[in-house]
C-alpha cells in the first residue's frame, strides 16, 4: 500500500496551475518554519470527555441492512484538496464508488443552519460526508442526534494509522461520531511589504498605526478566543468574567477603527487585495495563497498562544450512502492517501506516518519539486513537534447550551456592531 | 352563476399560493418571534415580547443606519435620475427604447456578480485606486471599500433605474401641450419645471422611492460585500441572526420590527397616493 | 432642466439666447444621460473582461492578458455547473407555474370587481414592496416550525410567491386596457367561454403573459436573498458566486456571467427592434 | 315594487308584423349591489319588439337602455322577469347560445385577425364548412362595400370601415335580430349621417330586425320604427318617432326630445275641454286638458316646439291662439333659422326658432319687447311623473 509511483505527485501537482510560483512557496513554508517551532508532540485530548457515546446497539441499529451504493457526496471546505481531486480518483479507481465532492462549508454557523432543518425533517441534505470543525456547531450536531453513530469495524485504516492523540478528542470522545479530517492552527497573517516590523504577539493586532488594516474572524468562537487569549486566559479554561473581559477588549479594538472587517473564509482574499494587512488567519490558507498567486505573506503563532482545532470527517444522520461514505472516510486514513493530501494541503495531518511517504516522495522527486516536498516533509505546520506545543490552546468546551448561547450572545454583538 | 365565481375560481390558485407562503409565513415569524428555546431542545411560544425590547435595544444602531442609509440613498437616487428620466422623456425621440434598454442593461448580470464587480472595482490596490497611489492623488491608506460611501454607492448603482424607470414613466405620460400651456402663460422655463413638470412627476417619483428604498434599507448585500465593521446594516443582523446563529427568536422579532416599520410607512405613503396610481406605475 | 432666465434685453434678441442656452442645457443633459449610462456599465465591462483574463493562479485578480481558454472550460467546475442548472430548472418552472397563477389572478383583478379584490391588491401590493429578507424569513420560519426540509422545493416555493405578484400585475395592467367587449364579442358569435379565451383574450394578453413570464423567469434566476434562507445546501449560481467570492471568483464565473449577460441582451434587443418595427404598420 | 309603465306590449305598429314579436321582455329587472346597497339599473320593463322592425332605444347614459340590450344579448341576467326571443324563454342561456347578434359600440373587433377572420369567426364557430364560410363572408362584405379588405388588420382600417366590418361580422351569421349599441358613437358628424342612411339600406336588404341603443334622439327618430324613450330604468314613453315628437307623455321625454319650451301656471279657467292660463293683460294661455284632468286654481305645466311659437314686435290678433309677452335676451342666427330666447313676463325662458323666409331680416333685437303666440293645439299639458 505504501508505495505509491514516485511520480505521483509531481503528476498531480503539474496538472494543477502551481508550478510558476514553487519558488515562492519554498521561500513561504521556510520562513513558516521559522516562525512556528512546534514540539513533536501529539494533539493532546482535554480530559473533560462529555459523555455523548451512543449505545452499542444503537450503532448496530443503524448500520443494519445498510449497503455499498456506489457513490458518495462529499461536502468539504474550499481549498482543502487539490481541484483535480487525485484522491479521490484514486478512491473511485480502486472502490468502483463516484464521489461528488463540492467545496460548499465556509463557516461553521451558516452550515449549521443550512443543514439542521433538512437534517431535522429528517431528509438528505444532499451530502453523505461533512467536513465539520470541532467547536459548538460539532456539539449542537451531535446533541440533537444529527450525526451517524460510526461502526469502527469498518474503519481499520483509521485503527492502524491515525495519531494516537486524535483518538482521544475531548469533543468527540472515542471517535462516536467522527474521524479527523486535518487540524489547524489559528493565528496570525501579515503582509511583510506593508508590516515593517514582524508580528510577534497577538497585542499587534490592537495597535492603532494598523487602523483600519487589521481583519478578524466573524466566528464568534475565534474572536472571542483571540480576545481571551489577549488578555491571558486559555479559552479552554475561561469562564464568563473573561468573556466579559476579552469582549470589552474586542470592542476596544473595533471602536478604535482597527478593525477593517470581520470576516468569514473570506479574509484570504482580502489580504491578497491588501485590504487588510494584518488578519487571524488559518494556517493552511496562507502557505496555499502564497503557492497559488506567488505572494508572501507571513503566518506567526502569536506569543500569547494560538488556537489549534481540528476538522472532522462525520456522516449526517439521513445520509443516502453512509456505507459509501465510512469507506471514503477510511480511505483518508491510508498512509499514502493522506500523504499527497497533506502535500497539497499542508494542514497538520492526523496520520503521523504520512510523514515518512512524503520524504520518500522528495528522495523521489528531484530540483524544486524536491526542495518543496522536503519542505513539506518538515513544516511544523504538517508534522508539529513538540516544542512550541505550549501555545497551541484549544476551544472553549460548554458545559451546557445555556452557556454557549451566553458565549455568542457576548461577543456576536461586535461582529454585527 | 359560474361568471359570478369566475373571479374566484381564478385567483383560488394564486391565492392559495400567496395564503400559504406569504401570510401563513408572516404569522410564522410572528410566533416564533414570541418564543424560547434552541435549536438542540426546541422552541416553546412563551409570548416573550422582551425579545423585541432586547432585539431593537441591542441593534437600534444598526436599524437606525439602515433606515438612514436607505434614506440618503433613496435621495442620491432622486437626484441623480430625475434629469436622465427627463431628458429620455423629453429629448429622447425615436431612441428611447434604446436609453431604456441602455438603463437596464445591468439586470442582464447577477446583482450579485455586480456587487462582487464593484469590490473589485475598488479595492484598496484595484487598478483604479492603485495608480493613484502611486502618483500620490491620494494617500497610501485611502480607501473606499470599507467606508458608508462604498455601501450607499453599492446602494444606489444597484437601485438606480427603479428610480429611473417611473420617473420616466410619470414623465412620458405629462402631455406637452401643459408644459407649452405653462410657458404660453407665463412661467419661465424654471417655473415651468417647478410648477408643473416636477408636480406632474410626483406619482413617478413616489413609486420610485417605494421601490428603492425598502429594498435598499433592508439590504445586506451591498453592506456584506462592500462594507466593514462599521457599516453593518440591519439586514446583515437579521441574516446573521438567522442563518449563522441560528437565534431565531431574535432573528425573526428584527424581522417583524423591520418589516413593520417599513410597511407602516409605505401604506401611510400608498394611502395619501392610492394603490391603484402606485402599482400602475410600479408595474411599467 | 433648461436653466434659461428672462433676461431684461430686448425681446427680439431672447429667442435666439434663449435656443442657444437650452441647446447647451440639451448638450449637458445628454452628456450627463451617457455618463449615468457609463457608469452602470462599469462593473460588467470588468467582469466582462475578467472572463477573457488568461490568470495563472487560481486567484482572477489582475489581468494578466487575453485569452479564450475558460470559454473552453466553462463546465470544468461541476459544482459551478450543478448551481447554474439548478438556477435555470428553478427559473423555468418558476416561469411556468408563477406565469400561469399570476396570469389567472391578473385577469381576475383586470376584469372583474368582487367581494375580496381590493384584499387581493392589496396583498400583491404587500408581496411586491415587503423586504425580501423578510420574506425569505418568515419562510424560513414557516418551514423551520412546520420541519419543512429546504431544498429545490423550498426555493421553488418562495420564487413562485414573490413572482405571482409581477405576473399578475403585469397580466393585469394590460387586461385593465382590453376592450372587454372584444370578448363579449366572441361570446356572442357562438364561441363557449373557453373558446373565447382561447381565440380572443388569450391571444391579445399574450404580449403581457410573455413579459410577465419574462420576468419571473429574471427575477428567479437572479434571486439571492429570498434563495439564501430557502436553499438549505442547495447551491444556485448566485449563491455559489456569493459563496466562492470568499476564496476568489473563478473566471468560468464570469465566463456564465458574460454568456447570461449576451442571451439577454439579444432576447431584448429582438424585443426593441420588434417594438419598434410594429408602429410603423400600426399607425 | 317598481312601477311599470303600461305600453302597447304585443301591438307592434312596425313593418313584417307577426304574430309571435320577435324579442319580448315581461317585467325584466337588473339591480346590482354595490358596496352594500341596492342599485337598480332597469326596473321592470316590459317590451314587445315585432319582427323585422327597427327598433330604438333612447335616452341618457345611465338610464338602462344598454343594461336592457345586454340582457336581450345574454350578457347580464335580469334580477326577475323573463326574455323571449320568439315566443322561446331564453332568460338565463349562455350569449353563444342565442340567435341574436350585437354590434359593440367600440367595435370590438379581434386586433390579432383580419378582416376575413373578423367576419368568419361567428361562421366558424358553427361548423359552417369553409366554402360556404368564404362566400357568406364575401357577399356580406360586398353588402358593407368593403370587398377587397379581407386581409386588413382592423387597426388599418378608418373609423367607418371598422364600423362596417363589426356590422358584417354580427349579419354575416344572419341572426333573428341585431342588436347596436351605439355603433355610430365613435364617428364624427359626416361619417354618422351617411352610416345612419346605409344602417337603414342595410336593414332593408337583410330584413333583420334591428335593435338600436342611442342616445342620439335625432339618430333614433330619423332610424326608428318605433322608440322606446328610457329614464332612471323605465321606459317612459314608447312609439312611432311622430308620437314621441308630437305628444311626449312626460316632462322628461317633452325635455329629452328636441327642444321644448316649459311653461307653466295656476288654472283660471275651464273651457270646453281646454284649460285656460291667464297672466297680466292680454296674455294667456289656452292648452287642451291633460288625460288625468285638472280643476281650476291647480298648477298646469305645458310644453310648446320651438318652431311652433310665432314672434312678433306687434301684437297679434288674440282670436284662437295663446299669446305671452317677453323681451327678447339673445338672439342668434344660424343660416336657416334664427333663434331667439325670451324671458317672459311670468319669468319664464322660451327659445323660439324663427325660419329665416327670402324676406329675412331680424324681427327683433336684444332689449325688445315681444308677443310670442301659438296655436294652443300645438301646446301639450303634461302629466306629473
Amino acid at each position: 500500500m505504501n508505495e505509491p509511483t514516485p511520480f505521483d505527485p509531481v503528476l498531480f501537482r503539474g496538472m494543477t496551475q502551481r508550478r510558476l510560483s514553487r519558488r515562492d512557496a519554498l521561500r513561504i513554508s521556510g520562513l513558516s518554519a521559522a516562525a512556528l517551532a512546534l514540539a513533536a508532540c501529539g494533539v493532546k485530548g482535554q480530559g473533560n470527555t462529555t459523555p455523548t457515546a451512543p449505545a452499542e446497539d444503537a450503532i448496530a441499529k443503524y448500520w443494519a441492512g445498510k449497503t455499498k451504493n456506489g457513490k458518495v457526496d462529499f461536502a468539504n471546505w474550499p481549498l482543502y484538496m487539490d481541484p483535480k481531486q487525485p484522491e479521490l480518483k484514486k478512491f473511485t479507481a480502486e472502490t468502483g464508488i463516484k464521489v461528488t465532492y463540492q467545496e460548499v462549508i465556509e463557516e461553521m454557523g451558516p452550515w449549521f443552519a443550512r443543514t439542521q432543518p433538512q437534517l431535522s425533517a429528517g431528509q438528505s441534505i444532499g451530502f453523505d460526508l461533512m467536513v465539520i470543525t470541532n467547536g459548538i456547531q460539532f456539539k449542537q450536531y451531535v446533541q440533537s442526534s444529527l450525526l451517524a453513530p460510526l461502526d469502527h469495524s469498518k474503519l481499520t485504516n483509521f485503527k492502524a494509522n491515525a495519531g494516537a492523540s486524535y483518538k482521544t478528542s475531548a469533543y468527540d470522545p472515542g471517535n462516536a461520531y467522527s474521524v479527523p479530517w486535518a487540524s489547524g492552527v489559528t493565528g496570525i497573517a501579515y503582509d511583510p511589504a506593508k508590516v515593517k516590523t514582524p508580528i510577534t504577539k497577538l497585542a499587534d493586532l490592537w495597535k492603532t498605526e494598523y487602523k483600519g488594516r487589521v481583519g478578524m474572524f466573524s466566528d464568534t468562537q475565534e474572536l472571542g478566543n483571540f480576545g481571551l487569549m489577549v488578555n491571558g486566559v486559555d479559552p479552554a479554561k475561561s469562564t464568563a468574567t473573561d468573556w466579559q473581559n476579552a469582549a470589552n477588549k474586542l470592542k476596544e479594538q473595533k471602536d478604535a477603527g482597527i478593525v477593517r472587517k470581520y470576516y468569514d473564509q473570506s479574509y484570504i482574499d482580502a489580504l491578497g487585495a491588501g485590504e487588510v494587512w494584518i488578519t487571524q488567519a488559518w494556517s493552511g490558507d496562507v502557505f496555499q495563497k502564497n503557492v497559488s498567486d506567488g505572494t508572501n505573506f507571513q503566518f506567526v503563532i502569536p506569543e500569547e498562544g494560538a488556537t489549534i482545532w481540528t476538522d472532522n470527517m462525520a456522516i449526517p444522520i439521513t445520509a443516502v450512502n453512509p456505507v459509501d461514505a465510512i469507506t471514503l472516510m477510511d480511505f483518508f486514513f491510508r498512509v499514502d492517501i493522506a500523504a499527497t493530501l497533506a502535500e497539497y494541503i499542508n494542514y497538520i495531518t492526523p496520520v503521523p506516518e504520512a510523514q515518512k511517504v512524503i520524504k520518500e516522495h522528495a528522495a523521489a522527486a528531484s530540483g524544486e519539486d524536491k526542495d518543496f516536498l522536503t519542505s513539506v516533509a518538515e513544516s511544523p505546520l504538517v508534522f508539529p513537534s513538540t516544542a512550541d506545543y505550549s501555545k497551541l490552546r484549544y476551544y472553549v468546551e460548554f458545559e451546557n447550551t445555556a452557556l454557549q448561547q451566553q458565549f455568542q450572545s457576548i461577543f456576536e454583538p461586535i461582529v454585527l456592531g | 352563476m359560474s361568471r359570478r365565481l369566475a373571479p374566484y375560481l381564478l385567483i383560488l390558485p394564486g391565492g392559495l399560493w400567496l395564503l400559504l407562503f406569504f401570510v401563513v409565513p408572516m404569522v410564522a415569524m410572528l410566533s416564533l418571534s414570541l418564543q424560547q428555546g434552541d435549536v438542540v431542545s426546541g422552541y416553546q411560544l412563551t409570548w416573550h415580547w422582551q425579545t423585541y425590547v432586547d432585539g431593537i435595544s441591542n441593534y437600534q444602531t444598526q436599524i437606525i443606519r439602515s433606515l438612514w442609509y436607505g434614506f440618503i440613498t433613496t435621495v442620491l437616487q432622486i437626484v441623480l435620475a430625475f434629469p436622465i428620466a427627463y431628458w429620455i422623456a423629453f429629448r429622447g425621440g425615436r431612441n428611447k427604447s434604446v436609453y431604456l434598454f441602455l438603463i437596464l442593461l445591468p439586470f442582464f448580470v447577477s446583482f450579485v456578480l455586480r456587487t462582487i464587480s464593484w469590490k473589485f472595482i475598488l479595492t484598496d490596490e484595484s487598478f483604479v485606486l492603485a495608480p493613484l497611489k502611486d502618483v500620490g492623488l491620494v494617500s497610501q491608506d485611502f480607501h473606499i471599500l470599507g467606508t458608508p460611501m462604498a455601501v450607499i454607492g453599492g446602494l444606489t448603482y444597484n437601485f438606480l433605474p427603479f428610480m429611473i424607470l417611473p420617473i420616466y414613466v410619470a414623465l412620458e405620460r405629462i402631455d406637452p401641450r401643459v408644459v407649452e400651456a405653462a410657458r404660453d402663460l407665463y412661467a419661465s422655463p424654471v417655473q415651468t419645471f417647478r410648477k408643473v413638470i416636477f408636480p406632474l412627476a410626483l406619482p413617478g417619483v413616489f413609486a420610485g422611492v417605494l421601490m428603492t428604498f425598502v429594498p435598499a434599507s433592508s439590504d445586506y448585500i451591498n453592506s456584506e460585500i462592500l462594507g466593514s465593521s462599521g457599516t453593518t446594516m440591519i439586514g446583515q443582523v437579521i441574516q446573521s441572526q438567522y442563518l449563522r446563529s441560528q437565534n431565531y427568536p431574535t432573528a425573526a422579532a428584527l424581522s417583524f420590527a423591520l418589516m413593520a416599520i417599513l410597511l407602516v410607512g409605505i401604506f401611510t405613503y400608498a394611502r395619501a397616493l392610492g394603490t391603484e396610481d402606485v402599482l400602475k406605475v410600479a408595474a411599467r | 432642466m433648461t436653466t434659461t432666465l428672462s433676461t431684461p434685453t430686448g425681446a427680439d434678441l431672447e429667442p435666439t439666447t434663449r435656443r442657444r442656452r437650452r441647446r447647451l442645457g440639451d448638450r449637458l443633459l445628454f452628456a450627463y444621460t451617457w455618463l449615468i449610462i457609463l457608469w452602470l456599465c462599469v462593473p460588467i465591462a470588468v467582469m466582462i473582461l475578467f472572463g477573457f483574463n488568461d490568470t495563472k493562479g487560481r486567484y482572477n485578480t489582475t489581468f494578466q492578458g487575453l485569452t479564450l481558454k475558460w470559454y473552453g472550460r466553462l463546465f470544468e467546475i461541476p459544482a459551478l455547473t450543478d448551481a447554474l442548472a439548478n438556477s435555470l430548472i428553478i427559473a423555468v418552472l418558476n416561469t411556468l407555474i408563477a406565469g400561469t397563477l399570476g396570469t389567472l389572478v391578473g385577469l381576475a383583478l383586470g376584469r372583474y370587481r368582487f367581494r375580496g379584490d381590493g384584499t387581493t391588491n392589496l396583498v400583491m401590493f404587500a408581496v411586491i414592496s415587503a423586504p425580501e429578507l423578510v420574506m425569505g424569513a418568515s419562510l424560513l420560519s414557516l418551514f423551520v416550525a412546520s420541519g419543512v426540509g429546504l431544498g429545490i422545493p423550498t426555493i421553488l416555493i418562495a420564487h413562485v410567491m414573490f413572482s405571482i405578484s409581477f405576473v399578475a400585475v403585469v397580466v393585469r395592467s394590460r387586461v385593465l386596457t382590453l376592450d372587454r367587449y372584444i370578448e363579449e364579442a366572441a361570446r356572442d358569435l357562438g364561441a363557449g367561454p373557453w373558446t373565447a379565451f382561447r381565440l380572443v383574450t388569450f391571444p391579445m394578453i399574450f404580449p403581457a403573459v410573455l413579459s410577465g413570464g419574462l420576468l419571473a423567469f429574471v427575477l428567479s434566476i437572479d434571486d439571492f436573498v429570498i434563495t439564501n434562507f430557502t436553499a438549505g445546501t442547495t447551491q444556485t449560481f448566485p449563491l455559489w458566486i456569493y459563496g466562492a467570492t470568499r476564496v476568489g471568483l473563478p473566471p468560468q464565473v464570469n465566463v456564465m456571467g458574460t454568456l447570461i449577460f449576451a442571451v439577454g441582451l439579444l432576447i431584448a434587443a429582438g424585443n426593441v427592434i420588434a417594438a419598434r418595427r410594429r408602429p410603423s404598420s400600426a399607425r | 315594487m317598481t312601477a311599470t309603465i303600461r305600453t302597447q306590449a304585443g301591438q307592434p305598429t312596425g313593418p313584417n308584423r307577426s304574430d309571435t314579436p320577435a324579442i319580448e321582455l315581461v317585467g325584466v329587472a337588473k339591480e346590482y349591489h354595490s358596496h352594500g346597497d341596492v342599485v337598480a339599473a332597469v326596473k321592470g320593463v316590459d317590451l314587445a319588439i315585432g319582427e323585422g322592425e327597427f327598433f330604438s332605444m333612447l335616452g341618457p347614459s345611465g338610464c338602462g337602455k344598454t343594461t336592457t340590450m345586454r340582457m336581450i344579448a345574454g350578457f347580464e341576467d335580469p334580477t326577475r322577469g323573463s326574455v323571449f326571443l320568439h315566443g322561446e324563454e331564453v332568460t338565463g342561456v349562455a350569449p353563444n347560445k342565442r340567435d341574436v347578434n350585437m354590434v359593440f359600440q367600440s367595435y370590438a373587433l379581434f386586433p390579432h385577425m383580419s378582416v376575413f377572420e373578423n367576419v368568419a369567426f361567428g361562421l366558424k364557430r358553427k361548423n359552417v364548412a369553409s366554402p360556404e364560410i368564404r362566400q357568406r363572408v364575401a357577399e356580406m362584405l360586398a353588402i358593407v362595400d368593403l370587398t377587397g379588405r379581407e386581409k386588413r388588420q382592423p387597426r388599418e382600417l378608418s373609423g367607418g370601415q371598422q364600423q362596417r366590418v363589426a356590422l358584417a361580422r354580427a349579419l354575416v351569421n344572419r341572426p333573428r335580430a341585431l342588436l347596436l349599441d351605439e355603433p355610430l358613437g365613435a364617428l364624427d358628424l359626416k361619417l354618422r349621417q351617411h352610416m345612419q342612411v346605409e344602417l337603414k339600406r342595410i336593414q332593408r336588404e337583410v330584413g333583420v330586425t334591428f335593435v338600436y341603443v342611442t342616445h342620439d334622439q335625432n339618430e333614433a327618430l330619423t332610424m326608428s320604427d318605433r322608440i322606446a324613450v328610457m329614464n332612471d330604468g323605465s321606459i317612459e314613453h314608447l312609439g312611432t318617432p311622430r308620437e314621441i315628437y308630437e305628444h311626449p307623455a312626460t316632462k322628461f321625454v317633452a325635455g329629452f326630445i328636441g327642444t321644448s319650451n316649459l311653461l307653466g301656471g295656476a288654472v283660471s279657467a275651464l273651457d270646453n275641454g281646454r284649460a285656460v292660463i291667464t297672466f297680466g293683460p292680454g296674455e294667456r294661455i289656452v292648452v287642451p286638458l291633460p288625460r288625468n284632468g285638472v280643476r281650476p286654481g291647480q298648477n298646469l305645466e305645458l310644453t310648446v316646439r320651438p318652431e311652433k311659437i310665432d314672434i312678433t314686435t306687434a301684437e297679434p290678433a288674440a282670436g284662437d291662439r295663446s299669446i305671452v309677452r317677453g323681451v327678447v335676451t339673445e338672439v342668434v342666427y344660424l343660416g336657416t333659422s334664427t333663434n331667439y330666447n325670451v324671458r317672459t313676463s311670468a319669468g319664464s325662458e322660451v327659445v323660439v326658432f324663427d325660419q329665416n323666409a327670402s324676406n329675412a331680416d331680424f324681427v327683433a333685437v336684444r332689449g325688445d319687447h315681444v308677443y310670442l303666440s301659438w296655436n294652443p293645439q300645438h301646446s301639450y299639458a303634461i302629466g306629473d311623473r
